[in-house]
């Protein structure tokens, strides 16, 4: 491997090095080497200049695993600040594995975005679902047990999707850089779906919400930040102004609000939440012009912040209380003054309050829209500024800490954790009222202001009045024990039962053939009839006698084939 | 004359004496000790072979003629790219079990018959380094009949009463296997006077009675594809893997069908040729369906088992589908596909059998005959067998084709050759297929991580250390192959041009 | 068939010439019919016969189960000796050409010495088959199985 | 705590309605001293943001019920047949 910069290491392998020897550590030196590496990591990142620095033979390929553009530089500081801060959250989690699972993932994402062709893309893409599901594990719950097994399969089936698109496209071009693609041809294809999938996109968007509210208190708040936002970032790389995602993202947009406004679990609500923000984020780079994917950037470096915000309000309450439902809780403001605050200041920003973080990204997306002439999507997303109000704004902190009082009354969490909340808080703030350093950052130069009388002032209408709906309809939005049924009924489901009653049609199907005279139909019968049987068809030894009598039919056969070849 | 120049025989030789030796000395640790060291001897003209091929130009062979008798008629040694990656494979693979599996054979194998074992392996170890290095089709059934006869008397060894059964099903099927290679080979003589195979290619050429050569063509593809376990001709290798001793399921399922598959890209490349296998018959298309048939079916009844290694077993019928598939493309990053996929499959395979030997010898009690490795008995073990559960899973990752490992590379040129001719159905075949081996994978980490420890689990030691270095080199390799691959795609490539040019 | 008077005189009579006319099958395998394995299934036939006659314990004393196993060893060694002796001095692998400075005897040499690798091995493989076969039922904790 | 804290006495929140009421009034009325700069002729409509958004979010509350109807289980309905295994 040539460096230029032989003395500054890969920032992701820093970090991924780092998580294999934190297991090694104990005590204060875990809790030091914890802050410590995403922060040696960001200076790394920093001492980078831009441009490609490591240049890689594998496979007869020419890689580059390290390049740094603005675009790149942008998503790999806001990925190491929040491993850095969620690790400071996570300091007292119980599971071991986590913090070590965790930056692992999160190397793995920074490690997308550093990298400027497409199998270092993948590499780490199937290192950042390692990552995950590792995280999602040490939960240490049956119920996140099995999340985890759906969550293995979805992401299995997009990486084999984005394996078979690099595949194709390298074939196809004989370039293995990572650039932007047009989709004309089944490779793109399959590379777009892939990065899809960890999107959250529609059909498959269900995995988020089914997997992510399994993890531990602190586990979910790295889950929010890296899987979908990498997605984020590879889609703004190498898809932007694919018209298509204008409509994937706006169904994402609806998808998470209307799914939050029936859901009961409050980190079920966030979840949602997230596909609905990615929504935002999916059509700015679908309408690919500079503000578009500035908004789409900038949205994406303040949702990880205040999302990470809420997460971890709703997990200080779940490590509280043990409880996650709505209907079971209630009235917590009273003990846990901090958590509310940090939870309300999340929650404002998350609807693009202004002077919140969400407000100067979510903005320039909006504007984009306008600026494009799409009168369309621009009152789809003014809509969808409103429902986000509705349902993660409002709804969250209302349910979780006001509403009616459930009598809980937990103290706030420990220091660490407080801090970590307090952290961002003040993030999501300091950007929301200041937000020329993140401009800055930003791909493209930026050229908008956000605190105009007029955009301020049509917002809070806009907000205040949603707020207005959230209290009418009230009464309909009692919370009630229940879940909404998702597309991952399908493969929970519809799957499994499919299954059963092809079993049962082949049984029928085998009882009739058997009346006939066809042996053949016995036989397949028989053969899904025992398949799982202890001593079925797969698990008994055959006799010498039919091995042979195998050897002389393929002979036959061959024998057949040949002569008539 | 110098060494160097005799390391072609001193290969077969040196494990082959070691044999005899172990048998005279009738002493089991004495006999460990002469053979290990032959294998190791037979590993290092290997590797220096690959070393002096590799100093040859661009598909240069080296050859030795065997009491100097010139190559048509005396028989003849055929080093060339490909045969020395076979080579490093098979020997390296067997110093590292030999050396591994003192401790476990200590268990496995009644301590009077353990001269025996490293009799017949030391032969069995001959028998496929002869057949990977000899350039003469008689000599080939020779050497094949000498490593399958020690196969089955190393099969027969195990404690379990149904190897025995297990052993007499291979004698028959490997018995017809061979008898059809050597029907084959009988044509082929008939057909050109000759048995030098690359003198048969040459005159093939210009025989002119095609049904023959048809003929012979089928009686050595169904000979062969027994003894290579292709699907479904595959149901001698699950019981004789399941209960044989645990080193010499390792060390076969390394080598044994890997080097069946030389010997067919040998016959098919360089006696037949390219033309007539695969663009005037129906072959590849044939080849296709069974690898397709391999990798779904095997996969999909291995991932029912109970018994570890007979899951393990049935995941190498299916593996073994992708080295067929690999074959039946007929182009180069085909052909790379097959010959990178035999050397990490083997690599793989072998530290995961390796492992699960210290697996059984962790789980058994002293004294008592070694437990059979059942799902039952993973409950909860990674905690107390860390090492060996890490090990296992990480060679399986290599098994799925996780990048990283040696199977993503593999999958990777198999991707490239399916794409290649546009046929992308089969690109999802081969991605799904390697869902399958997740699914069975998944389900050892679930058992061995993720159950509870049962009440009465007993005492249950770490494997020792001499079992658990070889066989986390074995692993350290199967990943070091998926990061590094001068050596396996670079070889390869090489073998895959060099077979396809001379072909056409 | 110890008591049996005609078998055991007739036996003693053959026998050594069985074993001689294994030899001579041995050592004119080079100008007439013959070699090795020849010799060496001749050779296991005489000992075969001493077995039915004075019992396979009586046999067994005269060439143990050690010898016969040394015997299957010994012969595979003798042959690969050749083949190394080969190489030694100055050779291929079994090349019998270097075994004398006149390259017809040594092709004479070497040829005589793999035949007595193969008569070693064949008569020993015969005898070893035989005693598996003939111990079992008497004594089935000998078999190596 | 039985009298509840400060936010649950129902006459604090009688006046916090009101202070909303208020503060919605205001937003609107702002409306009519600033300079919007429409992109879209819509946008220019006296309220239209106030009014849009109180709209949009019953329609959305509306369409989430009538989803609901149709796809709402018992929180244990995946737990219950032991599909999630």
């Amino acid at each position: 491997m040539t460096s230029l910069h032989g003395l500054v290491p890969h920032p992701a392998l820093l970090l991924i090095a780092g998580a294999l020897l934190l297991p090694l550590l104990r005590g204060r030196a875990r809790s030091v080497a914890i802050l410590a590496l995403p922060a040696l990591a960001l200076a790394a990142l920093w001492l980078l200049p831009d441009g490609v620095l490591w240049r890689v033979h594998w496979l007869g390929y020419p890689l580059t695993p390290l390049a740094v553009d603005r675009l790149s530089r942008l998503f790999a500081s806001i990925f190491l600040l929040l491993a850095g801060i969620g690790g400071l959250f996570a300091l007292r989690q119980e599971s071991r594995l986590e913090i070590p699972a965790a930056y692992l993932y999160a190397g793995a994402a920074v490690g997308v975005t550093l990298a400027a062709d497409l199998i270092s893309v993948f590499l780490f893409w199937e290192c950042m679902a390692i990552g995950s599901t590792l995280v999602l594990w040490s939960a240490g719950t049956p119920a996140a047990w099995t999340a985890s097994r759906r969550y293995v399969g979805v992401h299995l089936a997009g990486g084999m999707l984005l394996f078979a698109g690099v595949a194709g496209q390298i074939l196809g071009t004989g370039d293995t850089g990572f650039h932007v693609m047009r989709l004309d041809s089944p490779a793109s294809w399959l590379i777009l779906a892939g990065f899809l999938v960890n999107a959250g996109a529609p059909p498959l968007s269900a995995w988020l919400p089914d997997a992510y509210p399994e993890a531990s208190w602190s586990g979910m708040v790295f889950l929010s930040a890296f899987t979908t936002k990498t997605a984020v970032y590879v889609l703004l790389r190498g898809f932007p102004g694919t018209e298509l995602l204008i409509w994937i993202g706006l169904f994402m947009i609806f998808y998470g609000i209307v799914y939050a406004l029936l859901e009961n679990d409050m980190r079920r609500i966030l979840a949602y939440s997230i596909v609905n923000q990615v929504g935002f984020m999916v059509t700015g780079i679908g309408i690919g012009s500079e503000m578009a994917l500035n908004g789409a950037a900038a949205h994406a470096f303040t949702h990880i912040l205040y999302k990470a915000l809420l997460l971890m309000s709703a997990g200080a309450v779940l490590a509280a209380t043990g409880r996650r439902k709505c209907s079971e809780l209630g009235g917590l403001f009273h003990s846990m003054p901090v958590t509310t605050l940090c939870g309300i200041i999340g929650a404002l920003a998350i609807s693009a309050f202004p002077l919140t973080s969400g407000f100067v990204s979510k903005s320039l997306v909006s504007q984009a829209a306008a600026d494009a002439q799409l009168q369309g999507v621009w009152l789809l997303l003014a809509a969808a500024s409103a429902g986000v109000f509705l349902h993660a704004g409002i709804k969250f902190p209302w349910f979780v800490f006001f509403q009616k009082d459930s009598g809980l009354r937990p103290a706030d969490p420990p220091a660490s954790l407080r801090w970590a909340m307090l952290l961002l808080a003040f993030l999501c703030i300091a950007l929301g009222i200041w937000p020329d350093p993140l401009y800055a950052l930003l791909p493209y130069p930026v050229a908008y202001v956000p605190y105009t009388a007029a955009h301020v002032v049509t917002q809070l209408q806009l907000l205040l009045f949603s707020g207005l709906a959230f209290f009418v309809m009230l009464d309909h939005l009692r919370r009630t024990p229940t879940i909404t049924l998702d597309f991952d009924w399908l493969w929970r489901v519809a799957g499994p039962a499919l299954a059963g009653v092809a079993r049962a049609r082949v049984r029928a199907a085998r009882a009739r053939l058997a009346r006939g005279l066809t042996g053949l139909g016995r036989r397949a019968g028989a053969w899904i009839l025992r398949n799982r049987a202890p001593d079925g068809l797969l698990l008994r030894s055959w006799s010498s006698g039919s091995m042979s009598l195998w050897v002389m039919l393929v002979l036959m056969a061959y024998l057949a084939l040949y002569y008539l070849g | 004359m110098s060494l160097a120049q005799h390391l072609p025989a001193l290969q077969v030789v040196l494990p082959l004496i070691s044999a005899p030796l172990a048998v005279l000395l009738r002493h089991g640790g004495v006999a460990f000790l002469l053979v290990t060291a032959g294998a190791w001897a037979a590993f290092a003209a290997a590797v220096a072979l690959w070393l002096q091929v590799d100093l040859l130009p661009a598909g240069g062979v080296l050859t030795y003629h065997i009491g100097n008798w010139a190559p048509p008629w005396g028989i003849e040694y055929r080093v060339d790219r490909l045969t020395s990656f076979v080579l490093v494979l098979v020997s390296g693979t067997a110093a590292l079990v030999l050396t591994y599996g003192h401790a476990s054979i200590e268990r496995e194998i009644a301590r009077a018959s353990h001269y025996l074992y490293y009799a017949m392996f030391a032969l069995c170890l001959a028998g496929l380094l002869g057949i990977t290095i000899t350039g003469d089709a008689f000599n080939v059934f020779v050497f094949l009949e000498i490593s399958s006869l020690a196969t089955y008397v190393l099969i027969a060894l195990g404690r379990d009463r149904r190897a025995l059964t297990a052993s007499y099903r291979y004698l028959i099927l490997g018995t017809i296997g061979a008898t059809f290679f050597v029907i084959g080979v009988g044509f082929l003589y008939l057909l050109t006077g000759t048995l030098n195979i690359a003198d048969m290619g040459a005159r093939l050429r210009d025989v002119e009675n095609p049904r023959a050569v048809l003929a012979a063509l089928a009686f050595l593809t169904v000979g062969i594809s027994l003894k290579l376990a292709l699907f479904p001709l595959h149901q001698w290798l699950p019981n004789a893997y399941t209960h044989a001793p645990s080193t010499v399921t390792a060390f076969l399922a390394a080598t044994a069908t890997k080097v069946s598959v030389y010997v067919l890209i040998r016959f098919y490349f360089g006696v037949f040729g390219e033309s007539l296998v695969f663009q005037r018959l129906p072959l590849p298309e044939i080849m296709l369906g069974l690898s397709l048939l391999a990798l779904f079916a095997a996969n999909l009844i291995a991932v029912f088992q109970d018994n570890l290694k007979r899951m393990f077993a049935y995941s190498s019928v299916g593996q073994i589908g992708y080295i067929t598939l690999g074959l039946s493309f007929d182009s180069v990053h085909g052909l790379t596909a097959s010959i990178v996929h035999l050397f990490n499959h083997g690599v793989a395979k072998a530290a995961i059998f390796l492992l699960i030997g210290g697996l059984v010898l962790g789980i058994g009690r002293p004294g008592a005959p070694p437990p059979v490795p059942t799902f039952k008995h993973l409950a909860g073990l990674a905690r107390r067998m860390p090492l060996t559960c890490l090990g296992i899973v990480l060679a399986g990752l290599s098994l799925i084709g996780v990048p990283g490992t040696g199977g993503f590379i593999s999958k990777w040129y198999l991707v490239l050759a399916a794409m290649e001719q546009r046929q992308y159905w089969l690109v999802g075949a081969i991605l799904l297929s390697s869902l399958l081996a997740v699914a069975y994978v998944w389900r050892f980490v679930e058992a061995a991580y993720f159950r509870p420890v049962p009440g009465d689990g007993g005492v249950v030691r770490e494997a020792p250390l001499v079992m658990l270095i070889p066989a986390w080199i074995l692993v350290a390799a199967s990943i070091w192959f998926g990061l590094d691959t001068s050596l396996t795609v670079g070889s390869a490539l090489d073998a895959a041009q060099s077979l396809l040019r001379s072909g056409t | 068939m110890v008591n049996d008077l005609i078998p055991r005189v007739l036996g003693k009579l053959l026998i050594p010439f069985i074993l001689l006319f294994a030899l001579y099958v041995q050592f004119h395998g080079d100008f007439g019919p013959g070699g090795g394995f020849q010799a060496g299934v001749l050779f296991a036939a005489g000992i075969v016969l001493h077995a039915l006659i004075f019992g396979l314990a009586n046999t067994r004393r005269v060439i143990p189960d050690a010898l016969v196993e040394a015997m299957l060893a010994c012969g595979v060694l003798i042959y690969a000796g050749v083949g190394l002796a080969g190489i030694l001095l100055g050779g291929n692998y079994l090349d019998y050409f270097v075994l004398d400075p006149n390259p017809v005897h040594g092709q004479h040499r070497g040829i005589f010495w793999v035949e007595v690798g193969v008569a070693v091995t064949v008569c020993g493989v015969m005898l070893q088959i035989f005693y598996l076969f003939a111990a079992r039922g008497h004594d089935g904790a000998d078999g190596t199985d | 705590m039985k009298r509840g804290h400060r936010l649950e006495d129902p006459r604090s929140i009688r006046k916090l309605w009101r202070g909303f009421l208020v503060l919605l009034a205001l937003s609107v009325l702002a409306g009519a001293l600033i300079d919007p700069k429409p992109h879209f002729a819509i946008e220019g409509w006296f309220g239209f943001h106030a009014l849009y958004g109180f709209v949009a979010c019953l329609v959305m509350i509306v369409g989430a019920k009538v989803l609901g109807w149709c796809l709402k289980k018992p929180d244990t309905y995946y737990a219950r047949d032991g599909h999630d295994d």
